[in-house]
């Protein structure tokens, strides 16, 4: 009941949106060449079940490899950074270069260097969502309060210390919502990879596209939103339970 | 150094759909071929990946393929599918429209800007009158919600699913202006044809035999494509392979390229400027 | 140069304060120090039972070594030396200007002065938190040395529990788990605190979280303790209590501790030394040995001679 | 001189890789249609100022605008979410389709909504950017002190006034961080949105692409890097003047 | 119900002081509070020169109004009444149980207890910033009223200079800006804080972040003033004088204050009544109305009467 009372709330507005989008279409007030009726994205889900589903996996895979690289690397590059003013100005300009390039401009090189198919999906991801993992763990990391830099300091913390033991956590707010961010581009990343490498969604969407089967794409859209938003349930299951008992920002 | 000569790539511009039905008909095995079909997707960059060897074949068009010799990727076409153009610009019949140079008189046209076709068009009637917008990519919503919308298409694939939507749609093709290259062109690497020239021959051979039986009779294939790419359906297969054939077979053997139509196609590149130096007509395929 | 009187006393542990002091400064001076840093500490004191002497360089001091030894014999902290310090904030006044203070190994200094006169500046260049702007700052081993601190405010890590908080120290230092843990709760006990070992910060009071703070300060067998008004937040009686612990700790093991207070009892009850600084500059206005009992119980928070040390300071405090 | 100084160790990586790709290039190890050699970059650069500054042009207004409409509606988007945690839990997972969701997808719908052209360039910048602003500046709003809003509160402060005078700049280095990320999102969406709507950089990229002509490609996305870094050093700008009193991410 | 013993004293003043906590009492009550409300704060007090009296709901009380009028006439203070509060943290025992206390308009009291015992919680409450679980706090008048709260610790807004943080009040209550810098800096003036106006909290020490803090509340004309250990982080000298402020300013507007300190001398210098509550519950352990004259000097705190008040607070604090 009390787990009703809880979900509840969180369906109404998607209920809501549904009914629209449905009377809407079915009324003809918007064309279903354009938005199909929710109802025929369910039947494109379940008539295609197997074939949305194994594409699911797929880009979840790839998508899940790639933000796990970004928090890696992403968080290595902050730590990097953050070692001086000086080194953030020779290279955090670079990683703003992840931001800007189109995956698509870059695809000769994606594909040749990882060669066709899942690695150079996985590698598409990454590029799309390290940058987010970057600055936030960058800006966690120098918003340390430095009182506490001094306590470690005296305690001959080295620089690994204390980053594991003060840094880290006291960035993780800053960083769980730098993967958040990180979780949804991820999830685009890999669809806009396999736009050039095949498999998955990104493929699923390139052909209904151009059968003009909007009910597909819609419902391959909706896939890859299940996934984004997995991604983003499990990073705020880990931020209530890692935060709850000290950080504001889980605490009500 | 790729593993083995029998262990062979292609990698194909777009997903498994009838113009690639020979590809999938043949049986490679019969020939010591151990091949993988690499369906593409919409920024799958098939001419980069034959010259670099991430792709021992692929797909291309011949435009393409000048133009990538002309940058100094060295790729040779092989076997030729489409010998016309299937390239075209799909309209609204109501429109009444006669020919390619009444498209450009007015509405909005949709079309690459980058393809060659498309500067020749500029060229030859200007794009001053019509409104030119990025190709939306096969996708056909804004051609049926828009009269006076005109986009490029394959003439086998967007008229026939504009149809299907209840449009009434005719079609130029491409080859009106006489800009006719070779599309759906087999093309290996310099390279490897050169250290691979026996599996090259055996790779054309089984091609030539799967196209040879996928126009004979498309049925089994686009029943094992369909499965690959259920997207499509089953009777836009049966459409479409039938749809294809007038470009494909025509009084030449199947596949054949001629160095005449290379040369015209060089030339065309190089005055809409597409390409600085000309690279030879004969380096550009090898006809087996 | 500062001369400050010493006030005749009689008391035998009084006298023996002083003497103690002085066999310290042989011991540590003699043997480590080279002569031109002991030159800055230059400072006349009087005990009367024994002589009245200068100390001018290396110049031995004769001393009564006959009073039995209460003390740790040899004292475990360092010693340190503050010569010619400069500290500057941007644009402002320097706060600490041309400083010069020399502790002895084991002294029991109490630093006090008005609100923002750089009490806090100096326990963290002395901490090695902060580096003066000029001057220098020696200590005497001059490395592998524990500094513990209890900076003014609490400073936890908010996601860590109190008992955790406590054993900060000692894991920084690789000391194993159980070990560490067990110090670490022996420090709260010490505190008050062992109902709360499994908090949260945000779920203590601010007494509450200074005493962990102090328990974490506590659970290293630090060389050089320096206290930022750790007691300030809490109530009387439990003060007293950690007054008591502080100076018990301090006698048994003799490590130099250098206490910043607002209390001015509290400083003539747990110090041996009390220094004033003044409110701009941070100049010393007093520097002053104690003359009170080494064993201090809480009668003499009563006792005359405690008031009279109250007194002095109060009044260099109050002359500007 | 001293200028010189900070500058000089930025532009040594910078430097660093032209040499490194020009020599690998001449030399051969990779190739040309691959990866330009930065000399021939600087030539298209030269060769089609006109058009690549034209473009640029036109694409840094889209960028600007679809990144201050982000920031302005993902601002307002987040004081809405932080209202309370039942309407966090039944909003902020639409939030996240934003990230999801491929622009190329909705092409139609963009197109028939907004037109060929900016508009659509801009809501496709829109749509890409909005997120890390939504989620930072959340975060950001949910960090703040709550001995801070114990103060606002009994001062009788109102929602809005707290808002302003206190969550607002407490929230100001992760809002801050949340539009480093958003700027180059905001880019690399206008970019997306001109493969779509024409125009720009986009456009340039995508004949490029299609003309093989990898230099010009390289050109346009360098182009779109100046402007993303233009963008977070306007950030960084802005992030100086306000923080460096008072926050530690801003002190040395 | 609390029962204290109000010791015998012929200080005229001390008996003015009583007799005019009772005209208090008869003012507010009567007229404003009805009769189930005042019964919870039903008290005996004794006040030798008039005489000892139990109010019993709403009996009026017989008082001697022919001492002249030291104080402002009519208290601008407000009344406050808990009745059986209660306030629990989850699984733990509670903190505050069963909490009765009646604090009339315009009294000064002070609140001491261990730490950890609540009275930062209890602080809370009054100022409604936390609900009691159950109970309830009832202010007379009822509305309309400003309180200014000093926390334990400073909590300053970090991107505000201090005049701005001083003047904040004021801001958000839509004073015009020229007033409210005018008078935020006598605010910050009276904690002496002039010099430092333009600073930014990071660039302050510990006390000058709690003056500012205390500027802050003063900065408003609170009817309820609670300070929560605002003079911790001070040194005597600066206490003293905020000691006399702070008194000078009820004596001049009968404001409520609710003053928490861990400072028995202080309470007792400064509060008209002191209460002493438990270290477990919040039981009130001592709730006594201080038999010291009104106006307070620096005198004050060598005299036996005060000493005998905090013998008093010391005894209830240290039986448990
Ligand atoms: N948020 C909280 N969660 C759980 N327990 C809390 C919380 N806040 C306070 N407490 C507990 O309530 C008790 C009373 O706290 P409070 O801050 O009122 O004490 P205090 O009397 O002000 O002490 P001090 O003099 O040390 O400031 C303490 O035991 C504390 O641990
Ligand atoms: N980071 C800083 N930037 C500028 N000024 C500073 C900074 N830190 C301290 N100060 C100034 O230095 C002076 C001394 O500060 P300090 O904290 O040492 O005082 P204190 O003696 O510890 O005072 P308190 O007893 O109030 O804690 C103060 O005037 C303060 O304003
Ligand atoms: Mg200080
Ligand atoms: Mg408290």
């Amino acid at each position: 009941m009390n787990r009703f009372k809880r979900i509840f709330p969180a369906l109404l507005p998607l209920l809501a949106v549904i009914a629209i989008a449905e009377t809407a279409v079915r009324a003809g007030w918007i064309r279903s060449y354009l938005v199909p009726a929710p109802s025929s994205v369910a039947n494109a889900i379940i008539e295609s079940r197997q074939e949305l589903f194994t594409a699911l996996f797929t880009t979840s895979a790839s998508a899940l490899i790639g933000f796990l690289l970004s928090t890696i690397i992403g968080i290595a590059v902050a730590v990097f950074l953050s070692s001086s003013k000086a080194i953030q100005r020779a290279f955090y300009p670079y990683a703003v270069f992840f931001q800007t390039v189109p995956i698509i401009a870059i695809a000769p090189l994606l594909v040749i260097w990882f060669g066709y198919g899942m690695r150079t999906v996985i590698a598409s991801a990454f590029v799309v969502s390290i940058f987010p993992v970057i600055a936030n763990t960058l800006n966690g990391i120098l918003s340390t309060d430095p009182a506490l830099r001094d306590l470690f300091k005296l305690y001959g913390a080295n620089t690994w210390v204390t980053l594991f033991k003060l840094r880290f956590p006291s960035a993780l707010p800053q960083i769980l919502t730098g993967l958040r961010v990180a979780s949804g581009l991820a999830v685009i990343g890999a669809i806009v990879g396999e736009f050039i490498g095949g498999q998955g969604l990104g493929s699923v969407v390139d052909v209904a596209r151009t059968q003009q089967r909007v009910d597909k794409v819609f419902a391959a859209v909706l896939l890859a939103s299940v996934l984004g938003l997995a991604l983003f349930g499990l990073i705020n299951l880990i931020s209530h339970f890692t935060l709850r008992r000290w950080h504001a920002s889980e605490q009500s | 150094n790729h593993a083995a000569a029998n262990r062979i790539r292609l990698a194909l511009n777009w997903k498994p759909d009838p113009q690639f039905g020979g590809f999938y008909a043949a049986n490679y095995k019969t020939h010591g071929l151990d091949v993988d079909i690499l369906p593409g997707g919409a920024g799958t960059p098939t001419i980069q990946m034959v010259g670099a060897g991430s792709a021992e074949f692929g797909i291309v068009s011949a435009d393409e393929l000048v133009v990538a010799r002309s940058r100094g990727n060295d790729v040779v076409a092989l076997f030729a599918v489409f010998q016309n153009n299937p390239q075209g610009i799909m309209a609204h019949s109501a429109r009444k429209l006669n020919n390619l140079g009444e498209v450009m008189k007015g509405g909005t046209l949709a079309i690459q800007k980058g393809l060659p076709y498309a500067r020749l068009l500029e060229k030859q009637y200007g794009f001053d009158k019509v409104k030119v917008v990025p190709s939306p990519g096969g996708d056909i919503t804004a051609f049926l919600s828009d009269p006076n919308f005109a986009q490029q298409c394959f003439v086998m694939s967007e008229p026939l699913t504009a149809r299907h939507k209840g449009a009434d749609v005719v079609v130029f093709p491409v080859s009106e202006i006489g800009y006719n290259p070779y599309t759906t062109v087999l093309t290996t690497s310099g390279d490897f044809l050169r250290k691979n020239a026996n599996a090259v021959g055996k790779m054309v051979a089984s091609v030539r035999e799967g196209w040879l039986g996928y126009l004979n009779d498309p049925g089994p294939t686009n029943q094992k494509m369909n499965q690959l790419n259920p997207s499509m359906s089953a009777a836009s297969f049966a459409e479409v392979a039938e749809a294809q054939k007038p470009l494909i077979q025509t009084a030449v053997p199947l596949g054949s390229m001629t160095k005449d139509r290379w040369a015209t196609l060089i030339k065309q590149l190089k005055e809409v400027g597409d390409i600085q130096t000309t690279p030879p007509a004969e380096e550009c395929f090898r006809w087996l | 140069m500062e001369h400050h009187p010493n006030p005749a006393t009689t008391d035998p542990a009084a006298v023996f304060t002083n003497t103690n002091w002085l066999r310290f400064v042989k011991t540590t001076t003699e043997d480590q120090l080279p002569a031109r840093k002991f030159a800055l500490s230059q400072r006349k004191i009087g005990a009367p039972n024994t002589l009245n002497i200068v100390i001018q360089n290396v110049t031995l001091v004769p001393m009564d070594l006959t009073s039995p030894p209460l003390l740790a014999a040899t004292p475990t902290g360092i010693a340190l030396d503050l010569s010619g310090v400069h500290r500057v904030f941007d644009r402002q006044p320097p706060v600490i200007e041309n400083f010069n203070l020399r502790i002895s190994a084991g002294e029991f200094v109490a630093i006090l002065g008005p609100s923002g006169c750089g009490k806090s500046t100096l326990l963290r260049m002395i901490a090695h938190l902060a580096e003066p702007d000029s001057g220098h700052i020696t200590y005497h081993p001059s490395n592998n040395f524990q500094t513990s601190y209890v900076f003014q405010d609490a400073h936890l890590l908010p996601w860590r529990t109190v008992l955790d908080n406590a054993a900060l120290p000692l894991e920084l230092m690789g000391v194993a788990p159980e070990q560490r843990t067990d110090k670490a709760l022996a420090a709260l006990q010490l505190v008050g605190l062992s109902d709360a070992q499994e908090r949260y910060p945000a779920q203590l009071s601010g007494g509450m979280r200074m005493r962990v703070s102090l328990a974490r300060a506590l659970v290293t067998s630090p060389h050089l303790l320096l206290l930022d008004e750790p007691f300030a937040a809490l109530d009387e009686i439990t003060r007293f209590r950690l007054d008591r612990e502080l100076r018990a700790l301090w006698l048994a093991r003799r490590i130099t501790v250098i206490f910043v207070t607002h209390s001015i009892s509290e400083a003539a009850f747990l110090a041996n030394r009390a220094i004033v600084l003044s409110r701009k500059g941070g100049h010393i206005k007093l520097d002053r040995v104690l003359d009170l009992p080494q064993q201090r119980t809480d009668d003499l928070r009563a006792d005359p001679r405690m008031g009279r040390e109250m007194k002095l300071l109060l009044a260099a405090m109050e002359e500007e």
